[in-house]
């Protein structure tokens, strides 16, 4: 017992130690999943705003100050996000970016909001967070009605007609979907299958079963890469030749990489613009620094759409000449400044939501590539 | 009329009779003993008479009541106590409560009573604590309440369940072996024990391979074999009963 | 009818992934009446393990694919199970007189553990095994389109089944095994090495989970390492389904949940279909309280 | 016994420095403790279905999951206040417990437990699937009120502390002395042998669905609790994780002990938070722990202890 508790203070000695922080930076937070099942955008998350803070902190700093980067794990859940803002609160942070999920988001908006600390989230696409009136939140990632419009028009552009749509009772992937649904049904595109599949499973032949026998002419996917990329194997082994089409949780290298070239080919894609198909110095330049650093290429739209929080954050505080979040928030909210962030400008109208055509679709051609499509 | 009436008892394992149409009374007051080569379907017996087997013929009567289909706890609640014959306490648990298990179905006090203390729910439990006192210092287990059941003698443990089935005050009390591990000494204190229990006007009926104890302790015998009843009455008629010998020493 | 056998073959692939696993699980609780928590965390370990034996060791060109693919089984197979039997030396041993839960929750400790060692070494993102290693043929069976490597994994899983059942059934080795989980103090008393019984449990159960950990990375490709809570959930389930303790139980307990849940998403809901399988389960231990193959275990009074 | 005194010392010391918290901490520590808090009343509910009675429950998130959504529907749709809630749902989910037990609770051990899980499962499950359109989908239920407490807004983590704290107070004081009655002395004897204690005359059959129905109400409470804290609940803050977590507890601090079931909530809500320092290694070192923990504390850290009979000596005739 005696070794056991030597132990214990041992470790809590190094827990507790280990966030001493030093004076006179200006501290920007960052709430992202590190642990559990969405560790890996987590992880992208808090390596992309990183980078970006090295950069600047390597030509000077930010109003002369050094910015100091303190992450904290938001595991993925609720309760533990909740913990997290309030971690982070208590750190005099200025600006809080992330984070992933909407109700790990929304767990922490109203925290946020009462310490006066300013919010970008990079991943949290429900409508009703910026429908709340909060003075302190915005968010770089677009809403699911906007998303929906888009699916809509691509489905009945492509001229699809029976669609059956797919979604993984994430709610996320559920507001998209029903989104889009709704808008499809008003229109003359029929649904002629609904339902979800549920996430972190190995083996979606039962749902493709039943999904063939409704004989769609499309199948829109609104739930994540990991999943349609065993969905898109799975589909071309039982030879069965429906097009496919997906939301921006798929953008990801990796579902060619799970799918296989062959089986991913035709298959398309809403989304922000991928970091390599902008013209912008900016993002080319960030993508080769983010490879030198890191090996590879960023994964995830949503990761990268964390670094234009980033760049809201710290381009705000340049152009606004000011730390204090009230001012800043103001600043934002007036939309004039257009930041020039990794996936295009950046501005906010008064509800905190992006302003301006984010989505582009895009397909995957025989090599797994990714390419632009016209609209 | 009868305390206790077995009636055409049969129970049925698979292909095996364990009981065969057994039928016997006990008397109130009576001291019954029951007997029989290993095997014989005694524990069985037991086991149908307080509700943990379910009889497959016949009828078991209490105070002239069927209660062949009650359940165990409402049976003990009725009058019938028992004891084990391979030791069941609670090991974990101290000496006085597991007495009080026994007092259990004499109390009332319920959740809400037992959250919020009442007054009534005070008074019961010092009623009780007292009883079972009483009832450790009649088997003579005085001075051991803060035990740990399981580090009692076996014999000890042996009064200890004697102690545990009075707290339920029964008009019937069923005892399985009551000297099995004991030594000649504390044979002899139980003995004494099943005398004083018959003064108390407890009706007894016991299992018992100790045969001394038996034709000393028992005012009435019934014989098994096989799951059949073979012999009944006084102890020295039993044991005299060829059939019984036979049994007992073996037909070659 | 097509969709029904359709789904019918779909669930018997998924089931003969459940019942792999569910024989580790099973095995491990016929022995030490253990739910071993981190055996799914094992199954998550084989995976990674033969995705990097694959990658730094190729398959090599003399031994062909089979053989290629027989001895990368065999090398996961052997790390895993050593994995498994230091786990049960580290984190269980010190607990095999305590209360059964206390095992029950050092496993669940070492369910986090090994996950997050797995996150540590590999990284949070999603790892893909080579495709094509695997052929991709389809054979049509009476009309139905049925992947060959699906029947191939059917088979794998039987047969490793059967060769199990046999090994407890047949040698020395798996008397001692029966003994030991029937009686430990006993088996002693007889002459058995229960701790060396008990590391060779640990040694074949995780193996196997190992393998199918190896089987699912070859053939759906994607590995991540939260995958074996899922799987472990499922092959805990399948084991106490088919009665957990038993080895034929936990192949008809795999096989059955796997075709449940397809047919369950097949003709009520997809959404709904990890709670019909519950429900299923439910009113099956309702009418047999120790499983499908279970043998009732009798109160001595 | 020799140390009740400094026992009662080590109580009362603890208590004050608990009851004196959010006077030296900062807000997010004290948030760290109302979600030991929340853990403590829920771990200690399933203390008297697990430890009391040994029942092996892996789904009580299910019951907190109940309770929770009833005071959120109610509150949302019919504007009830969030406290008034707390009886309500602890009713709905004892009835929950009640009628989840009833057909399964006789099944034995592991096998009780995957039921359970499967419950839970299910339950998550029907919420994520919104059930009847009672649940919000995988969005939850949002815009939950904040407690009013005599005409006093509960919004701060400070403020939530003394109610949570409060609640977990009551809760100790009410199973202390339901442990000490014929009640918890039943649940005693059918968790140490289930036959002894029917042949004892105690209604084995009957207090198993009690306690499954008092451990449900209680959680149920603590449900309501969560949702007016968060303001927001969804399915995924009741997953088969947050089941396992409460099992760990109760367990790993010591079943049937309500000192241990507390110590155990500090542990093991707490060290997750302790270990922040290490960034995403955090849930290793954590996993660690508990393995070594277990290992050098086998019967978990303070085992169940017999009872004492204080009055013994007066009760002697």
């Amino acid at each position: 017992m005696k070794r056991f508790s030597t132990l214990l203070l041992a470790v809590l000695f190094v827990a507790t130690g280990a966030g001493i922080s030093m004076a006179d930076t200006i501290k920007i937070g960052l709430m992202a999943p590190l642990t559990g099942s969405w560790a890996s955008e987590g992880e992208e998350m808090k390596n992309i705003v990183n980078l970006l803070a090295d950069e600047i902190n390597a030509n000077g700093g930010l109003l002369g100050q050094q910015i100091e980067v303190i992450a904290e794990d938001d595991g993925g859940d609720p309760r533990t996000a909740s913990l997290a803002a309030q971690r982070l609160a208590t750190q005099e942070v200025i600006a809080v970016i992330g984070t992933y999920g909407s109700s790990v988001t929304e767990a922490s908006q109203a925290i946020y909001d009462d310490f006066s600390i300013l919010q970008v989230a990079n991943g949290s696409t429900a409508i009703r967070l910026t429908e709340k009136g909060l003075k302190y939140f915005f968010r770089t990632s677009p809403r699911d009605d906007e998303q929906g419009r888009v699916a809509a028009q691509t489905i009945k552009g492509l001229g699809f007609g029976k669609v059956a749509i797919l979604h993984d009772n994430t709610s996320y992937a559920k507001g998209l979907a029903e989104e889009t649904k709704g808008l499809l049904e008003k229109t003359s595109n029929s649904i002629v299958f609904f339902d979800a599949l549920t996430p972190g499973e190995r083996d979606y032949t039962a749902i493709l079963t039943k999904m063939k026998a409704a004989n769609p002419d499309v199948v829109f996917f609104t739930g994540y890469y990991p999943e349609l990329g065993l969905i898109l194997r799975q589909k071309m082994e039982m030879a069965w030749n429906v097009p496919f089409i997906g939301g921006d949780a798929t953008n990801n290298p990796d579902l060619v990489k799970i799918a296989g070239a062959k089986a991913a080919e035709g298959y398309y894609f809403l989304s922000p613009p991928v970091p390599q198909d902008l013209a912008f110095a900016k993002s080319k330049d960030f993508l080769k620094a983010y490879k030198a650093k890191y090996g590879s290429y960023p994964g995830s739209i949503w990761a990268v759409l964390s670094g234009d929080g980033f760049l809201t954050i710290t381009e705000g505080v340049k152009a606004a000449k000011t730390t204090d979040p009230e001012k800043l928030a103001e600043f934002l909210h007036a939309g004039t400044q257009k930041v020039s962030g990794l996936t295009g400008k950046i501005a906010f109208n008064t509800k905190g939501d992006r302003v301006g055509e984010v989505y582009r679709v895009y397909r995957i051609d025989a090599e797994g590539k990714f390419i632009l499509q016209d609209k | 009329m009868s305390l206790l009436s077995i009636r055409n008892l049969t129970k049925r394992f698979g292909g095996l009779t364990a009981v065969n149409k057994v039928s016997f009374d006990v008397e109130e007051g009576a001291i019954v003993g029951l007997i029989g080569p290993n095997g014989a379907g005694k524990t069985t017996v037991f086991n149908l008479i307080t509700g943990n087997y379910r009889p497959d013929e016949g009828d078991i009567l209490f105070a002239g009541t069927s209660i062949k289909a009650l359940r165990t706890h409402k049976i003990v609640s009725m009058g019938i106590a028992r004891t084990f014959q391979t030791i069941r306490l609670f090991q974990k648990v101290s000496v006085l409560e597991n007495v009080l298990a026994g007092r259990h179905c004499r109390m009332k006090a319920g959740l809400v009573a037992g959250m919020l203390k009442t007054p009534f729910e005070k008074k019961e439990e010092r009623e009780a604590l007292r009883y079972c006192v009483e009832e450790l210092e009649f088997v003579g287990l005085k001075g051991q309440e803060s035990q740990v059941a399981d580090s009692l003698s076996y014999g000890n443990q042996r009064l200890l369940e004697i102690a545990r089935a009075l707290a339920s005050e029964p008009k019937l009390l069923i005892l399985d072996e009551p000297a099995g591990g004991m030594n000649e000494q504390e044979t002899e204190a139980l003995v004494g024990l099943i005398g004083k229990l018959k003064g108390r006007g407890l009706t007894i009926l016991l299992i018992e391979h100790d045969m001394s104890l038996v034709m000393r302790a028992c005012e009435h015998l019934v014989v098994l074999e096989y799951g059949c009843k073979i012999a009944e009455g006084p102890p020295e008629t039993v044991k005299n009963d060829p059939k019984v010998i036979e049994a007992y020493l073996g037909a070659d | 009818m097509e969709e029904f056998f359709q789904q019918l073959t779909n669930g018997l692939a998924v089931g003969g992934i459940y019942a792999l696993i569910a024989l580790g699980y099973t095995m491990v609780y016929g022995v030490l009446k253990l739910i071993n928590f981190a055996h799914g965390d094992l199954f998550t370990l084989g995976a990674y393990l033969g995705l990097t034996l694959l990658t730094s060791l190729g398959l090599s060109g003399h031994l062909g694919t089979v053989l290629g693919l027989i001895v990368l089984a065999i090398m996961v197979t052997g790390f895993v199970g050593i994995a498994g039997a230091l786990l049960e030396r580290a984190a269980y041993r010190p607990l095999r007189d305590s209360h059964r839960l206390s095992a029950v929750v050092s496993a669940l400790g070492a369910s986090i553990f090994l996950q997050n060692t797995i996150m540590l070494i590999y990284g949070a993102k999603n790892y893909v095994y080579p495709l094509d290693i695997l052929p991709r043929t389809t054979l049509h069976i009476f009309g139905l389109p049925v992947p060959l490597v699906r029947i191939l994994i059917l088979t794998a899983s039987l047969l490793l089944m059967a060769g199990l059942y046999l090994f407890i059934q047949k040698t020395r080795l798996g008397t001692a095994i029966r003994a030991a989980a029937i009686d430990q103090g006993a088996a002693k008393l007889m002459g058995i090495n229960v701790n060396q019984v008990i590391m060779i449990v640990f040694l074949v159960g995780p193996g196997l989970g190992g393998v199918a950990g190896l089987m699912v990375g070859l053939y759906y490709g994607q590995v991540n390492f939260t995958m074996g809570w899922v799987y472990g959930l499922k092959a805990f389930t399948a084991a106490i389904l088919g009665g957990i303790g038993n080895i034929p139980g936990a192949m008809v307990g795999g096989l059955l949940l796997g075709v449940i849940e397809a047919l369950g998403a097949a003709y009520i809901s997809i959404a709904w279909k990890d709670a019909i399988a519950f429900c299923v389960l439910i009113v099956i231990l309702i009418v047999r309280p120790t499983g499908i193959l279970g043998e009732r275990v009798a109160d001595k009074i | 016994m020799m140390n009740e005194k400094y026992k009662l010392f080590l109580y009362s010391a603890f208590a004050l420095i608990l009851a004196t918290a959010p006077l030296y901490l900062n807000s997010y520590w004290v948030d760290v403790l109302n979600s030991v808090g929340l853990y403590a009343i829920l771990a200690l509910s399933l203390n008297i279905i697990l430890g009391d009675a040994g029942l092996y429950n892996m789904g009580h998130a299910a019951f907190f999951a109940v309770g929770a959504y009833t005071a959120a529907y109610l509150n949302t749709q019919f504007g009830l206040p969030i406290l008034w809630a707390l009886p309500v749902s602890g009713i709905v989910a004892g009835i929950a417990g009640l009628l989840v037990a009833r057909p399964v609770v006789h099944l034995r051990g592991d096998y009780l437990l995957i039921v359970t899980v499967g419950v839970g499962e299910i339950l998550r499950i029907a919420l994520i699937n919104d059930v009847f359109g009672l649940t919000g989908g995988p969005n939850g239920i949002f815009g939950i009120d904040r407690p009013v407490l005599f005409g006093f807004k509960i919004r701060k983590p400070q403020e939530f502390f003394y109610l949570i704290w409060g609640f977990v107070a009551v809760t100790i004081f009410l199973f202390y002395r339901l442990k000490n009655s014929r009640f918890g002395r039943a649940l005693d004897y059918l968790r140490e042998d289930m036959t002894a204690a029917e042949g004892s005359g105690i209604d084995t059959g009957r207090y198993q669905l009690y306690a499954f129905m008092v451990g449900a109400a209680w959680a149920g409470m603590a449900g309501t609790l969560y949702a007016s804290k968060m303001s927001i609940i969804s399915p995924e803050s009741f997953s088969f994780w947050e089941s396992v977590l409460i099992f760990i507890i109760v367990i790993l601090g010591g079943s049937g002990n309500i000192a241990g079931v507390l110590l155990g909530t500090f542990l093991i809500i707490g060290l997750p938070e302790a270990f922040r320092g290490f960034a995403n290694a955090r849930m290793w070192f954590f996993g660690l722990a508990m393995m070594l923990m277990m290992i050098f504390r086998t019967e978990g850290i303070l085992p169940h202890r017999p009872r004492v009979f204080k009055s013994l000596d007066r009760q002697r005739p």
